[in-house]
């Protein structure tokens, strides 16, 4: 059914384009309207027949994917959650594919927060993510909440010598020398990659200045797509990785989903659903663009 | 009386505001708060103001049966509930439960918010129906507009291969390096017009916002 | 004589200079035990004195850090500052610097009903302890103090700020009593401004009103001023062709001023019977809803033209395509960065930030206000040439030049974040 | 005429009809998921009327229309006293009444602070603004323009000064040989990468030559001529460059608005995707 829906709508989409693109080699103009009703079908149909698009993993999202990837098994990866509910639409899908990702490949997972929103984001995340989906895997032993601390970077410049001079117990008040997680943790140069998913102050440009850079420690990150170009700088110097908004996202998930059709084959992918809409009506756009330009460029000759 | 004090008055204020940014002292904080705090009270009374012109016009529309004057009624009744639902009814009558009163939250939710939302997408529609009308290379100015936007725009391609990354690459510069320059530039000319302004203001060359006789 | 009141103001600032700094070296006593860690060194040079340039409640604690940090015994994890209104106690924690530092800033808050009010001209006494990993080893300075905190009078690290301000001013007043004695103030054209002429000259022809768009900016916006000027010279025009004058607004003070403009103009025009109240109506004080309505009145009343001046928002371009529909002449400026894209690309003319503010000086034509624009470009100039040197002196790693045009943030910034 | 009259109220007609079932079966639909009778209709009936305003609005893109006029005037009624509710309550009631009058500030169960005499001048210049209705003093308006016109340029003049423009201009000294070294070094880890000194640089040069292009592009006293015209030229196209990026990098976030809108269509209102 939804078949059938999809390659009626393709048909629409691609050849009113083209019936378009032709009519306007006659130098014709294209109504308002009719843009309109395109816009709107690049938009509505994505969302109703799930058309999704397979996502290219670029080298700056797959810089971080193979990290995670060709880590030996056990290795300490630490995500941080630097934002807030109104960011979460955009990222959450990133710190979501993280902790899929470096559980999936049996690495052990800190998780804590810069933002104190972060970290009931967090807490949603194991309850949503973590517990369902990988039921074997034990609090403390294989991942841990250590929550948030307020300090901004401050933080950064504390834990880059001892967790435990400002965390003491993880969000549930259980002491870190007792977890099995922490035992010979000491400070983030134990940890083997760092991600930070966040998109404002402080966030991935405080991780680089006040932990990656000056520890020497692998750091990757995931942010909104209006900090993104600040951040395209560090890459690869100072960032093995970056997810730019709902696209990085998405090209994160895509390459979950290659790689492991068996395990991630249905997981929920955000990223990728809300890049079909996003996709296509850029591709409207643009068509739409070449349409105008043909049409003024046949228009003219005409008059010539 | 009507035109000489109101220029004083400007002066005066004005004068003092640009002090205050020098005096650190808390006596001068505590003017400048003060002054603050009264321009949004007496926004209060320019909203009296300006909901008396509402229902005027609409009133006038309705009264003189002018074109499209059953549609003022809708906007005279919608504000004559909501400021109903805003004052509260029955028991809450006064007090600051007029904000939190039911009606009034389901007015905002459900006709406030689905509106707005809705004139904020239109936005989808409106620029690509502008993006197909004005990015024309009919000259060099609009084709230098048309190829850095078609640049940023093409990230969202999936099938451009192995040359996303350069096109990722490209329009991230073109959105810091570019775009950083031109802004400063924009900035620096927008904050002397800001002080140009300010200051023919102060000293009461720019006088027409007061009136005459 | 305004501008000998303001020279006058200006010298008195000057002479307030504010006194004191209080320095005062402690000594170190108190040992540690000793244990598996061995105690760090104390830190030394231990002074404070009130911050600067401030309103006061704040304390400036500075120190030379231990021997033992980072290097030496390297067992130091950070300080901590202690607090007390005698030197015996009790100290109270004020707050923890990672290790590397040497500064504390102790700032309290200025409201009486605060916990963490700090009031003024209160003798306090400072300890540092220096902390190892292990907390029971540390080692504390001796009691540094009596120090006091106080407001300033002026402050001094916004002379910059003051330079610009004076020198703008006497540049402006120098240009405007040239142009007052008659020179010819040369100005180039502007696109946008020759538009205005023409626009309205065109809606007297199709005897159509024009439709002026202050934006969603409130009286206190500079932008809504200049729009404003602008509002008056575009209604003193439409007044003398008799052409119709349409300006919905967004906001109640803006409406008043803007009814007080147009009324003004009307009168210059010698037309004052013409002008009634409702040219100039409130729509709503919410973003779309505004725009609703002034979407319906493009479409309903079909305007000539329509000049869009002031602070825009994201409904920038839903007002520029609207009015393309109805095949209006549409002219707008704007100093929001981010929405003059939408103006250029779906109007006929866009005035680009600072044209705006040089815009009401054109259309007036005055020589007083030529010759302001002539002192924004000297100031641009200005800036040209400072910021050459600027750029030598950073090409040569000489920074004193860069610190000059440093200005602290102070409470303004935290009063104020920018609209979205 | 009367034809298209009727062809309109045939639509009505049509209309009220299909948002009637609507609501009915959103009625049956809330039910099913256990909701109570009476919360039901009215919230079956509050998504149904949001969605028939957001399908209102969007009529707009065919064509002005009364279904789009009966949305646009119901949004300006509602928003008008939604602002001066809420100006009345946080401002007026929460800020103000408790500063002159005990008596008010009981009656309107606000907590009473310290009676201060300076906020009974607010009070004076506020009713000297309502006295614009009178034709006779309506000038007394005026002071309290000038107060507020007055007090915001000064304000205004010196937070962009700081903010915008000092930093602004300061933030222009950049190094235009990032990290150099000497010329060996530099054609020795010449890169094209873009954290590399090569590109570091040419950036540098890139922004100084805008700046300085796009400030003489302002320049208003100066024909665009030989050099001014020359470097003002440049200017611009930057100014270009940078307009068509920021406008590409917008539509993204446009479409997720509209994505926003049609998802509470298809997902909260017909239940079509979950």
């Amino acid at each position: 059914m939804s078949n059938i829906g999809l390659i009626i709508s393709a048909l629409l989409i691609v050849g009113g384009l083209l019936w378009l693109l032709i009519r306007s080699l006659t130098g014709r103009e294209v109504e308002r309207r009719v843009i309109f009703i395109f816009i709107g079908l690049a938009v509505a149909v994505p969302l109703l027949f799930n058309i999704t698009f397979s996502e290219k993993a670029t080298p700056i999202v797959k810089g971080i994917f193979d990290k995670i990837e060709n880590l030996p098994e056990g290795s300490k990866i630490l995500v941080s959650f630097d934002y807030g509910p109104s960011m979460a639409p955009e990222v959450e899908p990133m710190s979501n594919a993280f902790v899929r990702h470096a559980l999936a490949k049996n690495h052990k997972l800190y998780i804590m927060g810069l933002w104190a929103t972060g970290q009931s984001l967090a807490a949603s995340a194991i309850e949503n993510v973590i517990k369902p989906e990988f039921p074997n895997k034990v609090n403390g032993v294989d991942y841990i909440n250590i929550g948030y601390k307020a300090g901004n970077q401050g933080v950064l410049n504390v834990i880059i010598t001892d967790f435990r001079k400002l965390y003491a117990t993880d969000v549930d008040g259980v002491n870190l020398d007792s977890v099995e997680i922490f035992h010979g943790i000491k400070s983030l140069k134990d940890m083997d990659l760092l991600i930070s998913v966040g998109g404002g102050f402080p966030g991935i440009k405080e991780w680089v200045l006040f932990a990656a850079d000056p520890g020497n420690i692998p750091l990757a990150g995931g942010s909104a797509a209006v900090s993104t170009p600040l951040l395209y700088p560090y890459y690869p110097r100072q960032l093995i990785g970056l997810l730019g908004g709902i696209k990085g996202a998405a090209e994160y998930e895509s390459e979950l989903k290659k790689t492991y059709p068996d395990r991630f084959g249905d997981m929920p992918t955000p990223g990728i659903k809300m890049m079909g809409p996003q996709t296509l009506a850029h591709m409207v756009v643009m068509a739409f663009i070449v349409i105008g330009n043909l049409s003024f460029f046949f228009a003219k000759r005409k008059r010539k | 009386m009507k035109r000489q004090l109101p220029l004083v008055l400007v002066f005066i204020f004005g004068v003092f505001m640009i002090f205050q940014y020098f005096v650190p002292h808390e006596s001068s904080e505590w003017i400048f708060e003060f002054l603050l705090d009264w321009i949004y009270i007496i926004g209060i009374f320019a909203m009296a103001l300006a909901i008396y012109s509402l229902v005027r016009v609409s009133w006038d529309k309705i009264k003189h049966r002018r074109e499209n004057w059953q549609y003022a009624v809708m906007t005279l009744l919608g504000l004559f509930l909501m400021v109903l639902f805003g004052f509260d009814y029955g028991r809450h009558f006064f007090s600051a439960e007029g904000l939190q009163n039911f009606m009034f939250r389901h007015f905002f939710d459900y006709i406030m918010i689905p509106i707005q939302a809705t004139m904020f997408s239109l936005l989808a529609f409106f620029i690509a129906s502008a993006a197909y009308r004005a990015f024309r290379a009919r000259s060099l100015l609009a084709s230098l507009l048309l190829i850095s936007a078609l640049i940023v725009m093409l990230r969202f391609n999936p099938y451009l291969g192995p040359v996303a990354e350069y096109m990722e690459k490209t329009a991230s510069w073109l959105l810091n390096v570019p775009n950083l320059a031109a802004k400063r530039g924009i900035i620096i000319g927008v904050g002397l017009g800001i002080v140009a302004t300010a200051l023919k203001v102060i000293l009461g060359i720019e006088r027409n916002y007061l009136g005459k006789d | 004589m305004k501008l000998k009141l303001l020279i006058f103001l200006c010298l008195l600032l000057f002479l307030i200079i504010p006194p004191s700094w209080g320095q005062e070296d402690a000594t170190m006593e108190n040992p540690a035990d000793t244990l598996s860690i061995p105690p760090p060194a104390p830190v030394t040079n231990l002074r404070a004195n009130d911050v600067d340039n401030d309103h006061g409640h704040a304390i400036e604690v500075r120190w030379t850090k231990s021997v033992d940090d980072g290097a030496g015994l390297n067992n130091v994890f950070g300080y901590v500052v202690y607090r007390a209104l005698s030197p015996e106690g009790p100290f109270e924690e004020r707050g923890r610097v990672p290790i590397g530092e040497e500064y504390y800033n102790d700032v309290g808050s200025k409201e009486k009903e605060s916990i963490a009010y700090m009031p003024d001209y209160t003798n306090y006494f400072y300890k540092i302890r220096t902390l190892t990993s292990d907390s029971t080893i540390f080692r504390d300075t001796g009691v540094l103090g009596p120090v006091y905190s106080y407001g300033q009078w002026f402050n001094k690290a916004r002379i910059p700020v003051l330079i610009f301000v004076a020198g703008f001013l006497i540049v402006t007043l120098f240009f405007i009593s040239k142009a007052k004695s008659g020179a010819d103030l040369f100005v180039r054209q502007l696109a946008g401004i020759e538009a205005v002429d023409e626009a309205i000259g065109r809606a007297t022809e199709m005897g159509k009103p024009i439709l002026y768009v202050l934006g969603l900016g409130t009286a206190s916006e500079i932008a809504t001023i200049a729009s404003f000027t602008i509002l008056g010279r575009v209604a003193k025009k439409v007044a003398e062709y008799q052409t119709g004058l349409i300006v919905p607004c967004y906001d109640p003070i803006v409406m008043t001023v803007a009814q007080e403009t147009v009324k003004a103009s009307y009168m210059d025009a010698g037309r004052p019977d013409s002008y009634n109240d409702d040219m100039v109506y409130f729509v709503t004080q919410s973003q779309f809803a505004y725009v609703a309505a002034v979407n319906g009145t493009m479409l309903r009343e079909l305007p000539a033209t329509n000049i869009y001046m002031g602070k825009f928002f994201a409904e920038s371009l839903i007002l520029a395509e609207t009015g393309a529909l109805a095949g209006s002449i549409q002219i707008a400026g704007t100093d929001e960065i981010a929405q003059i894209p939408f103006f250029v690309v779906a109007c006929d003319y866009t005035l680009i930030g600072e044209e705006l503010y040089a815009a009401s000086a054109y259309l007036g034509r005055e020589p007083i206000l030529l010759g302001s624009l002539k002192a924004q470009d000297y100031a641009k100039a200005a800036v040209i040439f400072i910021a050459i040197i600027g750029f030598i002196t950073v090409n040569f790693g000489w920074t004193g030049f860069t610190q000059l045009f440093e200005v602290p943030n102070s409470f303004f910034s935290q009063l104020f974040g920018g609209p979205s | 005429m009367a034809n298209s009259r009727r062809i309109s109220q045939i639509i009505l007609a049509a209309v009220i009809i299909l948002f009637a079932v609507s609501w009915i079966i959103k009625y049956f639909a809330l039910q099913n998921e256990g909701v109570d009778t009476w919360f039901s209709i009215r919230d079956a009936f509050f998504i149904t009327f949001a969605a028939f305003l957001t399908l209102a609005i969007m009529s707009f893109l065919y064509k002005d229309n009364p279904y789009y006029k009966f949305a646009e005037h119901l949004f300006v009624g509602v928003s008008a006293a939604y602002w001066m509710c809420v100006g009345f309550w946080s401002t007026f009631v929460g800020n103000f009444i408790p500063k002159v009058s005990h008596t008010l500030a009981r009656f309107f169960e606000v907590p009473p602070k310290d009676i201060e005499i300076t906020y009974f001048i607010p009070l004076i210049l506020g009713i000297m603004l309502l006295l614009r209705l009178s034709s006779k003093i309506g000038w007394v308006s005026r002071w309290s323009l000038a107060f507020i016109v007055g007090t915001t340029a000064g304000l205004n003049l010196i937070r962009y000064l700081r903010t915008d423009f000092i930093s602004q201009v300061s933030n222009t000294f950049i190094p235009l040989l990032v990290d150099w070294g000497g010329v060996g070094p530099f054609f020795s880890s010449f890169s094209l990468s873009a954290s590399g000194q090569f590109v570091m640089s040419l950036a540098n040069w890139m922004i100084f030559i805008g700046v300085f292009s796009g400030l003489i592009y302002f320049f208003f006293s100066k024909e665009h001529k030989g050099f001014f015209g020359g470097a003002s030229k440049v200017g611009i196209w930057v100014l270009m460059i940078t307009f068509g990026a920021s406008f590409g990098y917008t539509v993204m976030g446009r479409v997720s608005l509209l994505v926003g809108r049609l998802t509470f269509l298809f997902q909260d209102w017909l239940g079509l995707i979950s």
